[in-house]
């Protein structure tokens, strides 16, 4: 639930060396028809509008909660994807050894 | 961040007082609106439930306590399982809410709106002036 | 009547002051609201505490018969109070833990039969010393000690070659009241990191995001009833799974309970006493 | 005020939308239409101490409504020596309405009002025996 951001750390490791946030296809995102499901649904402020579209892009990528996918599920279109979680963990467990 | 401390601010929210329903929601707007970073929701039947976080932040934190009848449970629930609050606030002392209709008080009006925001004005106000004394 | 105020005698070197001593700590891990007035505070005539000791309900706990502490109260307060005597238990037992447990019993008696004493306010959990435990504001946080934590608040508790696992009292407080749990089945297999079921609270639904690798050998069916034990008693009654590790070194990348509490109060900071209103 | 033998008490906490649900579930029930049969009294009331309050509970049958595993309304109570005659536990009735999460402490919205509609019901149900 943290909204880590720039400066934190996850296990240990800066947050900016862990590539995990979602990706938006935009082709399948239609905005929830205004709703915004992603949107409203994250608390940690991850998504935007943008500008004078019904689309969503990542805004606060270093904000999203390490492993969380919750927004996923929340998406009526199937439109956002996240890294494997097993590659994050062995960049995680490099950062960490050295 | 401000580090000066935050002030606890407890609500009579009474079901059955005729002033609870002005009081909490002057208590909500100070709470949420006027001064959300300054101010901590305490939960008065927290004292007596065994809310050992509610009571000991009102041990060691100024606390405003809101009324909305002369009973004052809000300062004598306070007072009696934490510490003397630092500002105690009556409904009654109000010359506005003496005026209202039995039914304006109860559930909030027009009328009563306009007590709403005094209050939390003056709510709000006490929030500053003891954390400025504070300093 | 609010507050509890006990004066113990203050002869430690002498054995009525040794058992008031004893006394007073068993009170006051019982009840730690109750305020154990100092001897010493009240000769220097220090307004906090002479104002404790009239704004409360107070029983002075003499070691001998030279009676210091009701003498000390006698002197700075005009109202009744309760005395009790160290002394007065000498002939009944010659251990100094019984005398002290004789005292105690006296001194609750007292506060439960006085009518204006407010009801008892002992929450279990103020009983227990297996917890680290931080006040943010008005919350306290806390966090078991001896467990293993996943920054995504969850804990691992190793039990032989399983593991149980369970979500922290940090996130329980974020999410504010569960209503709903779903658990995975037993044998399913995760890795670190992924999903072990999920739950819903009022502020949010969430996943449960498992704190290693390995395969869920029992579940607690009793959150599916009563998914307010999560909230309740998130380190006990509340655990989630018990599990098989793949690999119990993963441990490794967990926090123990004094690096948790640090990351905790940070986390705690940003996230507790947020006023959700839209 | 009436001669209602029946008591709700609501947790009405501040810092949390069911706190206001539990709220609104007892002015449904105290003053649309049962009022003849139930009332509330102050729960900060008992917090205070205030002895008529407790006089009374003595005298009748005691409804509570808990926001939260607290149980601040239900704990009050029981702590001045008087039995509930039913608790009702909100996050439980939610558990059976899923889609009917109420919004904020400030506005419940129709999903609050929905809730607090069932608890009445439940409470009816109980006190009509």
């Amino acid at each position: 639930m943290s909204e880590g951001g720039i400066g934190s750390t996850f296990m240990s490791v800066a947050r900016e060396k862990i590539p995990w946030w979602p990706e938006v296809d935009n082709n399948k995102c239609d905005g929830c028809a205004g709703e915004f499901d992603c949107l409203k649904f994250c608390p940690h402020k991850v998504y935007k509008i943008i500008d004078g579209t019904l689309l969503i892009e990542v805004e606060n990528k270093y904000n999203c909660v390490v492993f969380c996918r919750a927004c996923q599920k929340m998406c009526p279109k199937d439109a956002l994807s996240f890294p494997n979680k097993s590659d994050i963990l062995k960049i995680i467990k490099e950062a960490r050894s050295t | 961040m401000s580090e000066l401390p935050k002030v606890g601010i407890i609500s009579c929210s009474g079901e059955d007082c005729p002033g609870g329903n002005i009081s909490r929601e002057a208590t909500l707007k100070v709470l949420h609106d006027l001064r959300p970073e300054e101010t901590a929701t305490i939960c008065l039947p927290l004292f007596l439930a065994g809310g050992e976080g509610e009571r000991g932040f009102a041990k060691r934190f100024p606390t405003i306590t809101v009324d909305g009848c002369g009973k004052l449970c809000a300062a004598i629930g306070t007072t009696r399982f934490s510490n003397k609050p630092s500002v105690e606030i009556n409904l009654e002392d109000y010359p506005d809410f003496s005026t209202l209709k039995t039914e304006e008080k109860w559930h909030i009006q027009e009328s009563s709106s306009n007590l709403v925001e005094k209050l939390a004005t003056d709510i709000a106000n006490h929030v500053d002036k003891i954390r400025n004394t504070s300093e | 009547m609010s507050k509890k105020y006990i004066l113990p005698c203050a002869g430690f070197d002498r054995p009525g002051g040794k058992v008031s001593k004893i006394a007073v700590d068993i009170i006051q891990s019982l009840d730690s609201s109750s305020i154990i007035g100092s001897i010493g505070a009240l000769a220097a005539e220090r307004p906090g505490e002479i104002k404790d000791l009239r704004s409360s309900d107070v029983v002075s706990i003499d070691g001998c018969s030279v009676k210091c502490a009701s003498k000390m109260v006698e002197k700075h307060s005009a109202r009744e109070f309760e005395a009790v005597e160290v002394t007065a238990f000498v002939d009944s037992t010659d251990n100094e833990d019984e005398k002290a447990r004789a005292v105690v019993d006296m001194v609750q008696q007292h506060w439960a039969t006085a009518t204006t004493a407010p009801p008892k306010t002992i929450e279990p959990e103020s009983l227990e010393y297996d917890f680290l435990t931080e006040m943010i504001d008005k919350f306290i946080l806390r966090v078991k000690k001896g467990l293993f934590y996943s920054d995504n608040d969850f804990w691992v508790q190793q039990e032989e070659d399983l593991v149980r696992v369970g979500l922290t009292d940090l996130l329980q407080q974020m999410i504010s009241d569960v209503f709903f749990v779903e658990l995975t089945d037993v044998g399913h297999h995760v890795e670190f990191g992924d999903e072990l079921g999920s739950f819903e609270s009022t502020k949010i639904a969430m996943e449960i995001i498992s704190p290693l690798s390995g395969t869920v050998v029992e579940t607690n069916t009793n959150l599916e009833d009563s998914p307010e034990l999560l909230n309740e008693d998130p380190y006990g009654a509340g655990w989630l799974y018990v599990m098989h590790p793949d690999d119990i070194s993963e441990l490794d990348l967990l926090k123990p309970a004094d690096e948790y509490m640090t990351y905790g109060v940070e986390k705690a900071k940003r996230e507790l006493g947020k006023k959700v209103s839209k | 005020m009436s001669e209602a033998k029946k008591i709700v008490i609501p947790c009405s906490g501040i810092g949390k939308a069911f706190g206001t649900v539990s709220r609104e579930a007892t002015y449904q029930l105290t003053e649309t239409g049962h009022q003849e049969e139930y009332r509330t009294v102050c729960l900060p009331l008992l917090v205070a101490g205030n002895q008529d309050a407790i006089d009374l509970l003595k005298k009748s049958k005691v409804y509570t409504i808990d926001g939260c595993p607290k149980k601040c309304a239900t704990l009050s109570v029981e702590r001045t020596g008087i039995d509930v005659t039913m608790e009702v536990m909100i996050p439980k009735v939610l558990a059976k309405n899923t889609d009917h999460k109420p919004g904020t402490v400030r506005d419940i919205g129709p999903n609050g009002v929905f809730l607090a509609k069932d608890i009445v019901n439940i409470i009816l149900e109980e006190g009509s025996d």
